[in-house]
């Protein structure tokens, strides 16, 4: 039985250790650097020590003659950079996902951006960019100007044969369900999903290449506008990442402050998927219920921060308001209205018999599944699979802060939705813990506008999931490279992987049991 | 948890909010009073613009252009881009742009959201 | 009739969304507008799920270039007389996204955009505020319509207000209000 | 000789203008109701509590632009929403409303035979226009109202029945006027299994399948535009009247109701129209409070509990018609 306590770095020390170099810095808990071929042979190390090791991201880098990977792997208690080089001319390196099946839209991503060539990827193809785009232009290479780009004409995708028995059905790129363009092809035998093929990109705007040409306060609005329901977090997460380059600690009370700005986030995000939820399954009374209590933490967000949706609070060095004192009594009615509302919900979930019929043993996700999958949030701990950014890797003042991981082992739709509904009750509990021991104090300290070169990971916890980024400076004032996981990236094949075998009627409530958010997954 | 079946919670409900006043707001006949701090519309006061050019360094969504009046260099804001962050005003160091509650932009002719400097200073000083 | 006419389809505007390539910032609060605390369906509008059927298309986003051919068909689906509005900075521009390499621009690079309701996301009040804008460019403001307008405004309090912000015309004065609106905050 | 006061009848009161009037109307209030249940106000500006909302939707849709989709089989696509919407109006013909049926005539013995089928048929033409627009979504869509009016027809049909034993009649006009006591207190359990397959027939939640947004976009009416979709949409309220219609003349004594002063067809029609919109609001209310079920739990319930319900209550108002209920009556 692999351990959950065993330090990984000394297993790959004592494993590896004249192949490999290990180094302490800003990538988490260490970065590996590997020789071609070898990072295989690590992350094969790291899945026998340790039963929890997922992998995060994979981040493409252009180093000039060579092209970088990082390859980020999470384990239950540490935090792996594994580093490789592929040279220029010919980029390739061999998969991980035979051994790592929850890479493979990593990989379909830096093959993209970068042209990195994966040999072994089961289905190679254009991911996050569009067919058309034209071959041979990777708009992250720094020799690419990809601006002036014209898309090939395109091929009309919608009417796809179908052969024999299998229907193939399209949901999107424009439908109802989906409140974002985005297009599967779901193949049906009768009303039985038999397979999904997913394209996402129609949201993709370019943006980790537009942050590499403005400066690191304009990213901090940019990376913000990722997405707009969990704005927050992004911003947060980045000024995090760019706090750790510049080596800059932030005031206790902004640390609160920011806490508190995540969850009145988390809050509005959760309320509004479980409305989501309703009105997929055809419940637009609960859908409404749902969206008229999410308004009063609206109004929380625009009392704090000035805007409904984003709040714009989070630059490098601390928060950029302070909260009011006439405003706190006013937050906390807010919250207690919303807490005496939760039992009524709860109880909807737990006893509305046409609800349970739609979410009971719908999208069922097995918790060895969810880990092989990589799968982050609330779908993970739903399936029993308990990683919370929060309490794992404690950042902000989450670390003094007392609160519970929810965790549901049922692995459906419903214990998604229930994960987010209890999560619910524990952010209320944060924000008002969080007022009440409120640190008195600067809420800003200042930061220069010029960053040091270095490099930076930082992983937070998104309402969707653990969110990670990625920054690189040069030394001026605009970064070299950002690269943002969000958390949807990570949960999409989750949803491919429960759709197929269940009814074509339940694929909505399913795939919003996800939360997707598009905007997020393509950037 | 009981294994009783009960009444599911929502026929309840439902029939209470017949009878209930419905939470709608009455707006646009009833306008809703906005946090004093409200990220709305810029107000840009000229007399205490030093023309350095800050704001539109600074501004996210280049939605600030410098354009000279009067010899000076003054910030001309594009609504149409504007993403209401409030940096500039962050970034003004003599407080020239300040907020104002004003959300109600919408405009079916877009040359109108252009705000030229000199017009805020003419508007600014008639009504006074 | 042709009274009539305008009249129904004052009172009647369904409207259909399309997200070019928004963060859902807008997308949200457009979803927020058909919930209890707006409530659109006062004035009749509703979101239907089919171009067929709509009058006004709200678009939200910077237009992706992989978007840009859907949202011409989306278009062109759509039966006369329709209207467009870009809701949202990205959509009335590209706002904070313009010039990125994936990006086309704003709304208006690719169908006829009728109204621009800008902010980042605007509040759904504004949202609200440009449709009836929109509706008020539609037809002129006919004085035999406007205190009927106003009755019906009856069960609803504060008429004066109503009667003001109908009678708004097309191109909006906008800046007066900003400034007295500004120069309240500053006597706060 | 012209018979002016037939044709008043049929054109007029309580034929095509009362029908679509009432439909109007009941369309508001649905939506008002499903409003108000909802916390929220509902149409509120066209009329007074936007109760001309409806009329303007209606306006507005015809004079929309009217498409036509280049594989759409023509001449079907044209004339089933109109087909559609006609028969759906014959059939209210055959309800006494202030009464007696629009016609002196229509109403015969086995008159309720006849009806049911004529939602049949007008359900049936629904399924070809949304078969004819060449659609994948109208297809789904409507192939999914072929597959539900099929499985709930047949319970509805038996479930109609009870009323025709407890009267003895296949007439409606008689098996309005035969009920002293209304059947809903007679056979309560036969009016919870008409309500429910009536529900299902009317493709309303949980069992709008047919609607189902997420899934089908906007269903057969996916490419329907203009004058068509209004009368596709149109249908659609004059079924769901025609439903609470035909549960009033059932259950409910039909516009039986105390007579004050002046005419009784006036206070027949007011009792008719009070009954009916009370059917409406319940219909709405079971709308507003169930999920929409997938389309194997809803064939799988009709076959294996409503179906058999159907026939126990069939059997059992038998039962209570043959030793029962000449103790009571």
């Amino acid at each position: 039985m692999p351990n959950s306590n065993v330090n990984i770095i000394s297993v790959i020390e004592s494993k590896l250790k004249d192949k490999v170099q290990i180094q302490p810095g800003q990538l988490g808990t260490a970065a590996i650097a590997t020789t071609n071929g070898l990072h295989r042979e690590v992350i094969q190390t790291l899945l026998d020590a340790d039963e929890k090791t997922a992998i995060t991201s994979i981040t493409g880098l252009d180093l000039g003659a060579n092209l970088g990977l990082l390859y980020h792997i999470r384990t239950s208690n540490a935090f792996v950079t594994i580093r490789a080089e592929v040279p220029r001319e010919s980029p390739k390196i061999q998969t991980i996902t035979d051994i790592m099946p929850g890479a493979v839209f990593h990989e379909l991503e830096v093959a993209d951006l970068f042209g990195i060539v994966f040999e072994g990827h089961p289905s190679p193809g254009h991911f996050v960019l569009s067919d058309n785009w034209p071959e041979g232009v990777y708009p992250l290479r720094k020799d690419v100007n990809p601006y002036d780009v014209k898309l090939n004409p395109s091929k009309d995708v919608i009417t796809q044969p179908s052969d024999g028995k299998q229907v193939k059905i399209v949901l999107g790129p424009q439908h109802p369900a989906l409140l974002e363009p985005e297009k599967f092809v779901v193949t049906v035998d009768g009303e039985t999903v038999t397979r999904v093929d997913p394209r996402v990109g129609y949201v993709h705007r370019g943006i980790e290449k537009a942050t590499e040409s403005r400066t690191f306060l304009q990213d901090v609005y940019l990376v913000e506008r990722i997405c707009g329901i969990c704005n927050s977090i992004h911003a947060c997460s980045f000024v995090e990442t760019v706090e750790k380059i510049l080596k800059i600690e932030v005031p206790q009370r902004a640390k609160y402050l920011r806490v508190i700005a995540l969850e009145l986030n988390r809050l509005h995000s959760h309320l509004l998927t479980l409305g989501h939820a309703g009105l997929e399954i055809g419940y637009e009374t609960l859908f409404q219920y749902f969206w008229r209590d999410r308004e009063p933490i609206m109004d929380l967000i625009e009392l704090t921060s000035g805007n409904r949706v984003y709040s714009s609070l989070m630059t490098v060095g601390g928060v950029r308001r302070d909260i009011k004192e006439e405003d706190i009594p006013k937050i906390k009615a807010t919250l207690t209205d919303l807490r005496k509302k939760l039992p009524f919900y709860r109880q909807v979930y737990e006893d509305e018999p046409s609800l349970k019929m739609r979410m009971k043993n719908v999208g069922v996700l097995k918790r060895e599944d969810a880990i092989k999958l990589s799968v982050v949030g609330p779908v993970a701990r739903g399936s029993g699979y308990d990683i919370d950014v929060r309490k794992d890797e404690p950042y902000e003042a989450y670390g003094e802060i007392p609160f519970k991981e929810i965790v549901y082992t049922q692995g459906d739709t419903w214990a998604r939705m229930n994960v987010r509904m209890d999560e619910v009750e524990e952010s209320i509990n944060i924000i008002e813990y969080a007022i009440d021991n409120l640190p008195p104090g600067p809420f800003r300290v200042k930061a220069p506008r010029v960053v040091p070169a270095g490099e930076a990971v930082n992983r937070v916890e998104a309402p969707r999931g653990e969110l990670f980024y990625y920054v690189k400076s040069n030394g001026t004032a605009m970064p070299e490279r950002v690269k943002v996981r969000t958390p949807t990236y990570a949960n999409i094949p989750a949803f491919l992987k429960t759709a197929i075998g269940e009814s074509i009627a339940d694929v909505p409530s399913n795939f919003v049991s996800l939360d997707p958010c598009f905007s997020c997954t393509d950037r | 948890m009981s294994k009783k079946t009960r009444i599911p919670p929502m026929l309840k409900r439902a029939v209470s909010h017949i009878f209930t006043k419905p939470v709608t707001t009455k707006y646009p006949f009833v306008k809703p009073t906005l946090p004093a701090d409200f990220r709305g519309q810029q107000v840009f006061d000229i007399n205490l613009c030093v023309s350095c050019g800050l704001c539109s360094r600074d501004c996210p969504a280049k939605a600030i252009e410098m354009v000279v009046i009067d010899g000076k260099r003054r910030p001309q804001f594009k609504l149409d881009s504007c993403i209401f962050c409030y940096q500039c005003a962050e970034s003004c160091p003599r407080n020239a742009i300040k907020s104002s509650v004003f959300y109600e932009l919408a405009t079916t002719d877009k040359s109108s959201l252009v705000l030229k400097p000199q017009a805020s200073v003419e508007r600014r000083a008639s009504p006074q | 009739m042709t009274n009539t006419v305008t009249w129904a389809r004052v009172k009647s505007p369904w409207v259909l969304h399309f997200n070019s390539g928004a963060c859902n910032g807008c997308d949200i609060e457009i979803v927020a507008l058909l919930t209890p605390k707006y409530d659109v369906e006062r004035f009749g509008v509703k979101l239907e799920p089919s171009p067929r059927h709509a009058d006004v298309l709200l678009v939200t986003g910077a237009v992706t270039k992989q978007c840009e051919e859907r949202l011409k068909r989306v278009y062109d689906q759509m039966p006369q007389p329709k209207f467009v509005v870009a809701i949202g900075a990205c959509a009335c521009s590209g706002g904070v996204f313009a010039g990125c390499y994936n990006v086309a621009g704003g709304v208006d690079k690719v169908i006829p955009v009728t109204a621009y309701i800008p902010g980042c996301p605007p509040r759904p009040e504004a949202i609200m505020d440009g449709v009836v804008k929109l509706l008020n460019a539609l037809n002129p403001p006919k004085p035999k319509k406007q205190p009927k307008g106003e009755k019906k405004a009856e069960p609803l309090k504060n008429e004066a207000e109503s009667e003001a912000s109908k009678a708004e015309t097309v191109p909006v004065p906008e800046v007066k209000p900003v400034v007295e609106e500004a120069k309240v905050v500053a006597k706060q | 000789m012209i018979d002016f006061w037939l044709i008043f009848r049929i054109l007029v009161f309580p034929g095509f203008t009362f029908v679509l009037l009432l439909t109007l109307f009941c369309d508001w209030m649905e939506r008002k109701i499903e409003a108000r249940i909802q916390n929220r106000v509902g149409p509120m500006v066209a009329g007074p509590f936007g109760i001309l909302q409806p009329l303007a939707d209606f306006i507005k849709l015809l004079t929309k632009e009217d498409i036509q989709p280049r594989d759409a089989k023509k001449f079907i696509f044209k004339f089933a929403p109109l087909v559609a919407f006609s028969v759906m109006v014959f059939a209210m013909c055959f309800l006494p409303v202030d009464g007696a049926s629009v016609l002196s005539v229509s109403g015969f013995n086995g008159d309720l035979i006849v009806i049911l089928a004529f939602v049949t048929i007008a359900n049936f033409l629904l399924f070809l226009s949304g078969w004819a627009s060449s659609n994948p979504y109208g297809a789904i869509g409507s192939a999914r109202v072929l597959t539900q009016f099929l499985g709930y027809d047949i319970p509805l049909f038996l479930v109609g029945l009870t009323p025709a034993f407890i009267a003895g009649s296949l007439s409606i006009a008689a098996i309005a006027s035969a009920q002293t006591i209304p059947y809903i207190v007679l056979a309560p359990w036969a009016f919870v299994l008409f309500i429910i397959s009536m529900q299902a027939e009317l493709e309303k939640d949980p069992f709008d399948i047919p609607h189902a947004e997420s899934e089908v976009v906007g269903g057969l009416e996916t490419e329907y535009t203009g004058g068509k979709l209004a009368f596709l949409h149109l249908t659609r309220d004059v079924q769901i009247v025609f439903g609470a219609a035909l549960v009033v003349e059932l259950f409910l004594g039909g516009s039986s109701g105390p007579v004050f002063f002046g005419l009784p067809a006036f206070w027949y029609s007011l009792w008719f129209v009070l009954k009916l919109l009370a059917v409406v609001v319940i219909t709405e209310y079971i709308t507003c409070v169930f999920a929409r079920l997938r389309l194997d739990q809803v064939l799988s319930a009709n076959w294996k509990i409503l179906l058999p319900s159907a026939v126990l209550s069939l059997i059992l108002t038998v039962a209570m018609v043959t030793w029962v209920y000449p103790l009571v009556v």
